[in-house]
């Protein structure tokens, strides 16, 4: 890496912050999701409008804002690159702080509070807690900060595309366990009953979701912070909670 | 006394039979809808050179392939001294074409050597890997062969790197080397650029003196009539006219032979 | 299959061939008409006797095909932006699946323009045409014959790689899929229906092909 | 790019060239040889006499080209164990690359078997080979040549392809490279840096492709 | 007095110079290392035939294709008439090319019809797309000469409908309808099947007879005695002897010709 010592030039050439004003004067917020991660952005009834958790409280929050909310679907390969790339003004998918993300955007107050859980097939008994996940096989998709948790505990993670594919494995008996937000599998084990699966434990520390803006975007992710504090305060967050999870978990 | 029935003991060349190498009666064969061989009675004696000449499409490609056993006749019968013996009549097994093509080896119009092998290859590919004769002997014929078509030389040279008459040469050893009974050529000739012609006439001129059974197609007729001791005149999938090359090249009996040897003869 | 099953079978077809006539099927026609005249362009500069533009195309095909294809989109959509050049979703698609074509079609036009006899050049020239003209009027309606089979290989490939066109906000097929997959977690069931979907569009696409290869064939001995 | 760009490529470059050669590589290796075998036998099954045969052939070759590999793999680990068969993360790879690149590859052998003329069947017959023994001393090898520049080309797509299997379990050359982009949030870099060892990759092939041409040419005028 | 020296004025064919049609002084070309002719000077007078003959390779073709244009000659002149005026030294000009192409049209061995167009828009194709000529006048006059080859039968079939002898009647007619000052042949029938050769080179004989100026490619000997003004035997890149076609066949001064024709006459 020795070429690359001459370019050192700082490039902090940032101008005026106008990520708040180039909002409310598109009166648009671009937002930037998913749209195929249950229960938090999805379709409704798979082709319908799109919804979910992070959905409805992004749109409330454009609505403090006094701005429309405009979704850009993508994968999650492209979701950062998106933001980078100007193609939307925050993300709202579960974005968990990771030291990483905070040295490389701003990130907003948190909107989602959750606890981690090990899902395992109903007869596993060897699983009891993130001590025992040592030296088990895990299924985690790369967008969640389970994966560093699973990786943490000790266990030999094995990277999938996202939860329904972690479950399938789980279910055919290829990994021991995955681990997930308790929302998740709360979701799935409405939708489908998750016969035959269990959750052999919790995390004792919460996860926390915030909304993504490009770094400098301090006016906006003021303004978010300022918006989602009013939501809570007049419990705007707290029914869109029960609506998905029957429960707040908005703090 | 149609020619196309086989057991006639007067057609023309039933004389010849007793002693035949090769005897052919009734041959018939049709591509769908179309006849190419409507009945074709030849006969070659041993050592005897039999010509067919005609106009293109006649069949005479077709009569060879059937003789070789490229290609299945649809009735009529084929005998090979007294060893084989088809009637096509009923479709032949595996093993009764494989013996027909035994017989019989087959010079090409276009060649058709292997252009993946050597030329010392291409001679031992029949001896060597299908016959499995013992490899010194048949490599020593082999080479006398190249050595006696002057290729011996070229060897080790692969086809494209020879000319047009070195590569129908090489075919010749080709077949030689397989010891048929009765070689068969397909317009050796006819690929050759004119000054290379003469080496391969030359060449097959030789075998025939030394005896060698053949039936060539050619349009050579300067060649037919000094080398064949019979010409056959196919048109339309018969032999319309066969006899002594003489006969049959300055005296056809046929309105249809002397049309086309004077389309030959006299182009323009 | 159980009733379920056949339920979210049916409800979901109709996103999914929605996502194919409205996304699949547009993006991988306008890519492919795009990419065809690029092919062309850079066969013909691969068959320049010029080093130089010969070279400029080699290299252009072999960083095309040597690359996946998803880092192609995922540069042009999200890394363009830094130099200034932002495009949208649809058009960034279309410009990807189009500089991809040209890279994998200009090798098949280059070989079919090749198998062209060089009589047909000569006979060209010797009734006094140029150049371009011999090309457009002699070479390139035989070559065509010749490169239909391996152009519709490329035209299905094409229509099965749209679907990273969802990396890049476009709607199609096989988002439409994932979506319902999402939603009711039977992803298995899903994406065999997409390839459903996919599998009866590139039927039609070969019968489309036979269609086309009989008539440039009409002129060929059969 | 900067300074930390530039460690972030260097840290990286050892995972993802590991991923190339633990994963990507053997990976494609193994599919290709046992594809290319499997290609083989639908080539000549196409070619059969017999209808049904050919048709066989043509439908599973037809499926394999017309659906998505990414279904394809789907189909084989996560679809089969529901009929308990339950195949680990490598051989489902294989298994799964196989019979695409067998699809894909019986064409191209089907089309260069094909393309040897009818007289080196006929020489073959004449000097008393088998139908079996002339396809494989004198067809085959003639094929051969003819067909290297579409198979290195299947395999160039197969290479990329690989990148595929990171979605049953297979960690290869891209999955590498997206679990530091997963980590460093650095996609476009990551990406690129993907594609460039696949570009190498691609670029060793076709040298490998020059020069089993060239040996193949020996025989050939040139 | 080296056949090379184009100033030459006791070369041989001097005389014929002044109201030449053709006059070609030290041509050569290579290819690569190969220099494939060495020197080559001829002369065409207006409504004479000029018939080349030599061994393969000997350069025949590489001659006709430099007084097409297809080829550049590397050095060496060639006249047309008083219309274009070529000299080879300075690589001449696209313009210049075209213009020496424009004088002569060229029938190939391998007919080289276009097989994606009909008889009748190979014939047009030159003088309607290339010359611009009135679609009337043109159409008119394809159709007549179609129908003087016997094809206009034919106008709207493709080329792999026809026979061989079809086709280069095609080819023929397609030279034709340029309107040519100098017909060039490049062996139009060595590609045939001997039956119908006849047709194509009563054809030829027809366009001698009617005074069109030609240069023929043949290794048909009978035919260039007859119809041939002047014989050139070619070999190795050079003129080796010409003249009358009599003198030249029958009584050839240098010992290559003989050799040539000796192995073209008696070949086995
Ligand atoms: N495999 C085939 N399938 C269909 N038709 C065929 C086949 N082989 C030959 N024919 C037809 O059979 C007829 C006779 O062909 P054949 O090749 O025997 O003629 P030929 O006398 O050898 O002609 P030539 O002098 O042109 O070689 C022709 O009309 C030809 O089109
Ligand atoms: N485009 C080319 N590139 C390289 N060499 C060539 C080319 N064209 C012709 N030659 C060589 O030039 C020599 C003369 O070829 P040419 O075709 O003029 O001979 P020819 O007298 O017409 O022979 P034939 O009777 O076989 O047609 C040959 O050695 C040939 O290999
Ligand atoms: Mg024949
Ligand atoms: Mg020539």
């Amino acid at each position: 890496s020795a070429g690359a010592d001459t370019d050192t030039d700082d490039t902090a050439t940032t101008g005026a912050d106008t990520s708040l004003s180039s909002v409310t004067d598109a009166g648009v917020l671009t937002v930037g999701t998913e749209g195929t991660y249950r229960p938090f952005t999805f379709h409704e009834g798979g082709s319908g409008a799109l919804t979910g958790y992070d959905i409805e409280v992004i749109e409330a929050v454009a609505a403090e804002l006094g701005v429309t909310a405009k979704f850009e679907e993508t994968q999650w390969d492209g979701i950062f690159a998106g933001l980078e790339a100007g193609r939307f003004d925050v993300i709202a998918n579960q974005v968990t702080a990771t030291p990483e993300r905070v040295e490389k955007y701003d990130l907003s107050s948190p909107y989602t509070v959750s606890t981690g859980v090990i899902v395992v097939k109903s007869d596993n008994t060897s699983i009891t807690s993130f001590e025992t996940l040592a030296g088990k096989t895990t299924a985690q998709s790369l967008t969640s900060n389970w994966n560093t948790l699973a990786t943490e505990s000790g266990a030999n993670v094995q990277a999938v595309e996202g939860w329904a594919q972690s479950v399938a494995l789980v279910e055919q008996g290829r990994v021991d366990a995955t681990v997930n937000d308790n929302l998740t599998f709360l979701d799935y084990q409405k939708q489908t009953g998750a016969a035959g699966l269990k959750i052999a434990a919790n995390t004792d520390e919460k996860s926390e979701s915030s909304f993504a803006f490009v770094k400098g975007s301090t006016e906006l992710t003021d303004a978010v912070d300022a918006a989602l504090e009013k939501l809570a305060a007049a419990g705007t967050l707290t029914s869109i909670s029960e609506k998905y999870f029957g429960s707040d978990v908005s703090r | 006394m149609s020619p196309t029935d086989p057991t006639d003991p007067t057609a023309p060349d039933a004389a010849a039979a007793p002693d035949a190498l090769l005897r052919v009666r009734g041959l018939r064969k049709s591509f769908g809808p179309n006849q190419v061989l409507q009945s074709i009675d030849l006969t070659v004696g041993r050592g005897q050179v039999l010509a067919l000449i005609g106009p293109s499409g006649s069949g005479k490609t077709t009569i060879l392939r059937c003789l070789n056993g490229l290609e299945l006749a649809d009735g009529g019968t084929i005998d090979v001294a007294d060893e084989v013996s088809l009637d096509f009549g009923t479709p032949p097994t595996k093993k009764q074409l494989a013996a027909l093509r035994d017989r019989s080896a087959m010079v090409f119009q276009h060649y058709n050597l292997f252009p993946h092998k050597t030329v010392l290859e291409n001679v031992l590919e029949g001896p060597l890997i299908v016959q499995r004769r013992p490899k010194a002997e048949v490599e020593a014929e082999a080479l006398a062969l190249l050595d006696r078509v002057g290729l011996s030389a070229k060897k080790d040279s692969y086809p494209f790197e020879l000319s047009g008459g070195q590569q129908q040469r090489v075919g010749i050893v080709r077949a030689l080397a397989l010891r048929p009974q009765l070689l068969l050529f397909d317009e050796p000739t006819s690929s050759l650029d004119p000054e290379l012609v003469g080496d391969v006439l030359r060449l097959i001129k030789e075998l025939a003196v030394e005896g060698w059974s053949m039936v060539i197609v050619t349009h050579e007729l300067e060649f037919a009539r000094e080398v064949a001791t019979e010409v056959a005149f196919v048109d339309g999938g018969r032999i319309v006219e066969h006899g002594d090359p003489k006969q049959v090249l300055h005296h056809p009996q046929e309105e249809r032979t002397r049309q086309f040897l004077h389309r030959l003869l006299f182009p323009f | 299959m159980n009733q379920s099953a056949w339920d979210l079978f049916w409800t979901s077809l109709g996103p999914i061939v929605h996502g194919a006539i409205a996304g699949t099927i547009p993006l991988a026609l306008a890519s492919f008409a795009i990419g065809l005249t690029l092919a062309l362009g850079l066969a013909l500069m691969r068959l320049s006797r010029r080093r130089w533009v010969s070279s400029i195309a080699r290299v252009y095909i072999s960083i095309v095909r040597g690359t996946p294809l998803l880092v192609q989109l995922f540069v042009i959509f999200y890394g363009l932006p830094s130099l200034g050049i932002l495009i949208d979703p649809w058009p960034s698609a279309v410009v990807a699946f189009s500089l991809n074509v040209g890279g994998y079609a200009a090798e098949v036009i280059r070989a079919a323009i090749l198998s062209v006899p060089k009589g047909q050049w000569e006979a060209a020239y010797m009734i006094g045409m140029s150049h371009r003209r011999a090309l457009t009027r002699i070479i390139l309606p035989q070559a065509a014959r010749v490169s239909v089979p391996p152009l519709s290989n490329t035209f299905i490939s094409l229509v099965k790689d749209t679907s990273l066109a969802s990396l890049i906000l476009v709607t199609e097929l096989f988002r439409e899929a994932q979506q319902v997959a999402a939603f009711s977690q039977e992803f298995m069931l899903l994406y065999l229906e997409a390839a459903l979907v996919y599998w009866v569009i590139c039927l039609g696409l070969s019968s489309v092909q036979s269609v086309l290869e009989k008539r440039l064939d009409r002129y060929v001995a059969h």
